[in-house]
């Protein structure tokens, strides 16, 4: 007779990968690339007394997104719609008010797919083909995945005029877009236009933008073998924690790794919204440029994917156990830089 | 699975009578203090406490495998029994009963060898034998 | 049939319903509950008393047996929100069952949870009683011996067994009982076909599903059993109901 | 390596030292003195919410939170913590897309 587990309980996994390199190469360009529906972005400045305009200006600027509400998702494969936007640009989308663990989720993806993740029920009254998720050995949930830019998946072949009629029964959902156009002489709005002709409720949403100032902040010295204490340092600060040395240590006993260096300024930006990878990698780029015309110590980027997408990173399935984190850091120095990656574990649950 | 403990009295005299149900309480007092409610409902299934030997103060403790852990972990702070003050000794962790009455009939063995030494007449040491062996095994036929 | 989704809380109290109920709904809702049960519950000893006090009125009291389900309004808010009606027996001997099952009110109810407080009683619900939930009393210890076969035979007959994490908040001897009785079904059936559910009589005692997923860990469930216990297990509790309610109805008529 | 909690505390207002001591008293109800021992850190206590950032080390985070979900009164009181979002990483404590209006 078996008892359970009455000690060292595991907490839930998640997989943690750091990745150190030289900035020359562009390594570090790769990873944005590889996580695209984007919730979070924040950046930390140390040593800055003025944020130079441009560094606020890439997320805020051509970066609007648009809230459609009660969306039949056959709209999403009318072929009208994936030839003027999905197959042209870069086209982002994905459902919210929806938790990926418990109801349906939709997400289009930049090269092309439309994904879903159904409960069982709903897979099985919609009667499209997919797949058992990977995360329950039970089959309570699958994936189905259709390619918009398929050459058969036009009007007149029978599984696009299939597909396009089981999406009509499903439930109606509210979508996020984000589509960047391929010329810049196209209005990125034109996508919202479209909806808006059909009569949808069409809702255009601006990235909140919030920044910060600290002063006489003590800030560890950025190496490669201090990592982890790093990556914390920068989660205290950014969420304005108690950065230890002073008297009430019943609190708390956490003290900002050592060595430290005491700079008069430091700057917190964050921004919150739907950002696409491209607009990240622009950011990415400003801050670079930034960093080597100013010599600054460092500078941290921090990006936390959403919690309810169908995919994560590289594209591959994603789930919420008790939290549906994904999401990366990226500190440069002038030389090298370092990437923290963090995704939900790949385990299945039993 | 039984733990086998071994109360030590601080007087220096040889027997110490605790009824056993006070020493499952004791224990059991001990567990929800230490490892609070959780640990007085883990090892609540299965857990009985019986203190049989009173010349050779020896108890014998049943839990499941698994909740063990936290009887073992408990037992050296075990400090008051009965209004007694006693400090306890693992004496021995076995998985099956048997395994455990084994180990007490030769843990009695050795206290008869002890016994002997102080002794002088060759009768006193046949009776004192006697008196423990017999003692051990009618208690565990019960 | 309709689909009942999100995260499920079978055992909210009828206590509930004159305590504020709309709150407690809309509480449950935002934390993302989105099917649950009211519970009402008859107590065999309780009826007994009622029907020895006055034989006159036994004609009446077989008409009442069971009490009609509360019938609960939409709330304001939360339209995805399920309301179901869960019956609980609590019992002895089953002579009472008979009874109960003749209501029509029995009928009403979505959901049939049994309590069985007997050796008897056990054994009436393992092998006879068509429950959807097996339900325990979390003041007192369990009268009755589990066996692994009969768990076994209640897991294959589609019985959910119920866990409320409610008490456990409340009270220390029932948090202690609640443990012990899920590590029970823990070693007697490898913690298959639990449920977890709150039991809750006021708003304070609602807790987050993550945090009840973990708890689950807590009382001996595996990761996955763990999230089944308040999600996908739920909604097998759901089929289980409506399906042998559409069997007595095809029965009768 | 660490687990970040972001809770808040139902009940009424109370400073930080009380509110860690309520915690560790609440460990100590469901798992004894032992575990009460455990070591953690409100690294963030905010008194006009009374919303905290804890951090506790892996091995304990789900008894850690197990005793969060089981502490039921406050000096006689009901009370309620509410945990609103943990990772492993501090960092995604910033904002949850779960809850943020677009």
């Amino acid at each position: 007779m078996l008892s359970p587990e009455i000690w060292n309980f595991k907490a839930p996994d998640s997989l943690v990968k750091v990745e150190k390199g030289n900035i020359v190469n562009n390594n570090c360009f790769n990873t944005i690339q590889k996580l695209h529906h984007n919730h979070l972005v924040s950046v930390v400045l140390p040593d800055t007394l003025r944020v130079p305009q441009n560094i606020c200006e890439t997320l805020k600027n051509d970066c609007e997104y648009y809230k459609i509400s009660n969306v039949g998702l056959d709209e999403l494969v009318n072929i009208n719609f994936i030839n003027a936007f999905v197959r042209k640009g870069i086209f982002i989308s994905l459902s919210i008010n929806e938790r990926i663990d418990c109801d349906d989720c939709m997400c289009i993806t930049p090269n092309g797919f439309l994904l879903l993740s159904l409960t069982k029920e709903t897979y099985e009254s919609l009667g499209l083909e997919g797949t058992p998720s990977h995360y329950y050995n039970t089959k309570q949930r699958y994936v189905v995945s259709i390619n918009l830019l398929s050459n058969h998946f036009k009007p007149g072949k029978k599984n696009y005029d299939r597909t396009k009629d089981r999406l009509l029964t499903l439930k109606k959902m509210t979508l996020l877009i984000n589509w960047e156009p391929p010329h810049l002489d196209i209005c990125p709005s034109s996508v919202a236009k479209y909806f808006d002709d059909l009569k949808f409720d069409v809702q255009v949403c601006l990235p909140d933008f919030q920044m910060r100032t600290n002063y006489t902040i003590k800030v560890p010295n950025f190496t490669m073998d201090n990592i982890h204490e790093f990556v914390e340092w920068l989660g205290m600060f950014s969420l304005e924690s108690d950065l230890g040395g002073g008297g009430e240590s019943y609190l708390s006993t956490y003290e900002t790794p050592q060595p430290y260096q005491e700079y008069g300024q430091v700057k917190f930006l964050q921004w919150r919204g739907f950002f696409s990878s491209q607009q990240i990698n622009k950011l990415l780029e400003v801050l670079i440029s930034h960093l080597k015309d100013e010599e600054k110590p460092w500078i941290s980027l921090y990006v936390q994917g959403f919690s309810d997408v169908v995919v994560g990173w590289d594209l591959q399935e994603h789930h919420y156990y008790t939290n549906g984190d994904n999401g990366y850091v990226i500190v440069l120095n002038s030389e090298d830089y370092m990437v923290y990656q963090h995704m939900c574990s790949k385990k299945s649950y039993k | 699975m039984v733990i086998e403990i071994n109360p030590q009295q601080q007087r220096k005299d040889n027997s110490l009578t605790i009824p056993s149900p006070t020493f499952y309480q004791a224990l059991l007092k001990k567990i929800q203090e230490l490892h609070g409610d959780f640990g007085a409902a883990a090892i609540r299934e299965g857990f009985a406490a019986k203190y049989f030997n009173e010349r050779t103060r020896i108890a014998i403790v049943r839990a499941r495998h698994g909740p063990h852990k936290l009887i073992t972990s408990v037992l050296p702070f075990v400090k008051e029994v009965d209004k007694k003050k006693v400090s306890l000794v693992t004496l021995y962790t076995g998985a099956t009963m048997r395994q455990c009455f084994k180990f007490i009939l030769n843990h009695q063995q050795k206290k008869i060898n002890e016994i002997c030494s102080t002794l002088q007449s060759e009768e006193e040491k046949v009776a004192i034998k006697e008196a423990l062996l017999k003692f051990n095994s009618t208690q565990t036929l019960s | 049939m309709e689909s009942v989704k999100g995260y499920f809380d079978y055992n909210v109290t009828d206590k509930c319903i004159s305590n504020n109920f709309e709150n407690i709904a809309k509480q449950l809702y935002d934390f993302g509950y989105h099917t649950i049960a009211i519970n009402q519950t008859i107590d065999e000893s309780l009826l007994e008393e009622s029907i020895s006090e006055g034989k006159k009125k036994k004609k009446i009291e077989r008409q009442d047996i069971v009490p009609s389900p509360i019938d609960a309004k939409i709330i304001k808010g939360c339209d995805k929100l399920k309301i179901l009606n869960r019956l609980t027996i609590s019992f002895t001997t089953q002579d009472i069952i008979n009874r109960i099952i003749k209501s029509p009110n029995y009928r009403k109810y979505h959901i049939i949870a049994a309590q069985p407080e007997s050796q008897q009683a056990f054994q009436f619900t393992c092998t006879n009683f068509e429950a959807d939930i097996f339900t325990f009393n979390p003041s007192t210890k369990p009268n009755y011996k589990m066996q692994r076969k009969l768990y076994y035979l209640l897991v294959e007959r589609g019985v959910h067994f119920e866990i409320m994490y409610g008490p456990a908040i409340e009270d220390s001897t029932k948090r202690k009982n609640i443990i012990a009785t899920a590590h029970m079904y823990h070693s007697f059936g490898k913690s298959r076909n639990i449920i977890i559910s709150s039991g809750i009589t006021n708003s304070f005692l609602i807790r987050n599903p993550y945090d009840v997923i973990n708890l689950g860990l807590l009382f001996g469930l595996s990761d996955g059993q763990a999230k089944d216990a308040i999600q996908n297990n739920g909604r097998n509790v759901y089929m289980h109901g409506s399906t042998v309610l559409e069997f007595v109805c095809w029965k009768l008529y | 390596m660490y687990y970040y909690l972001d809770i808040s505390f139902v009940n009424q207002d109370i400073t930080a030292a009380l509110f860690k001591n309520h915690i560790i008293t609440s460990i100590k109800h469901v798992f004894g003195e032992i575990a009460a021992a455990i070591p953690f850190d409100v690294v963030k206590y905010d008194p006009s919410e009374i919303r905290a950032i804890v951090r506790v080390t892996q091995d304990h985070y789900v008894k850690f939170r197990g005793s969060l979900t089981l502490a039921g009164y406050y000096q006689g009181k009901p009370c309620a913590y509410i945990v609103h979002k943990v990772s492993p990483l501090l960092l995604s404590l910033l904002g949850d897309s779960r809850t943020y209006v677009h």
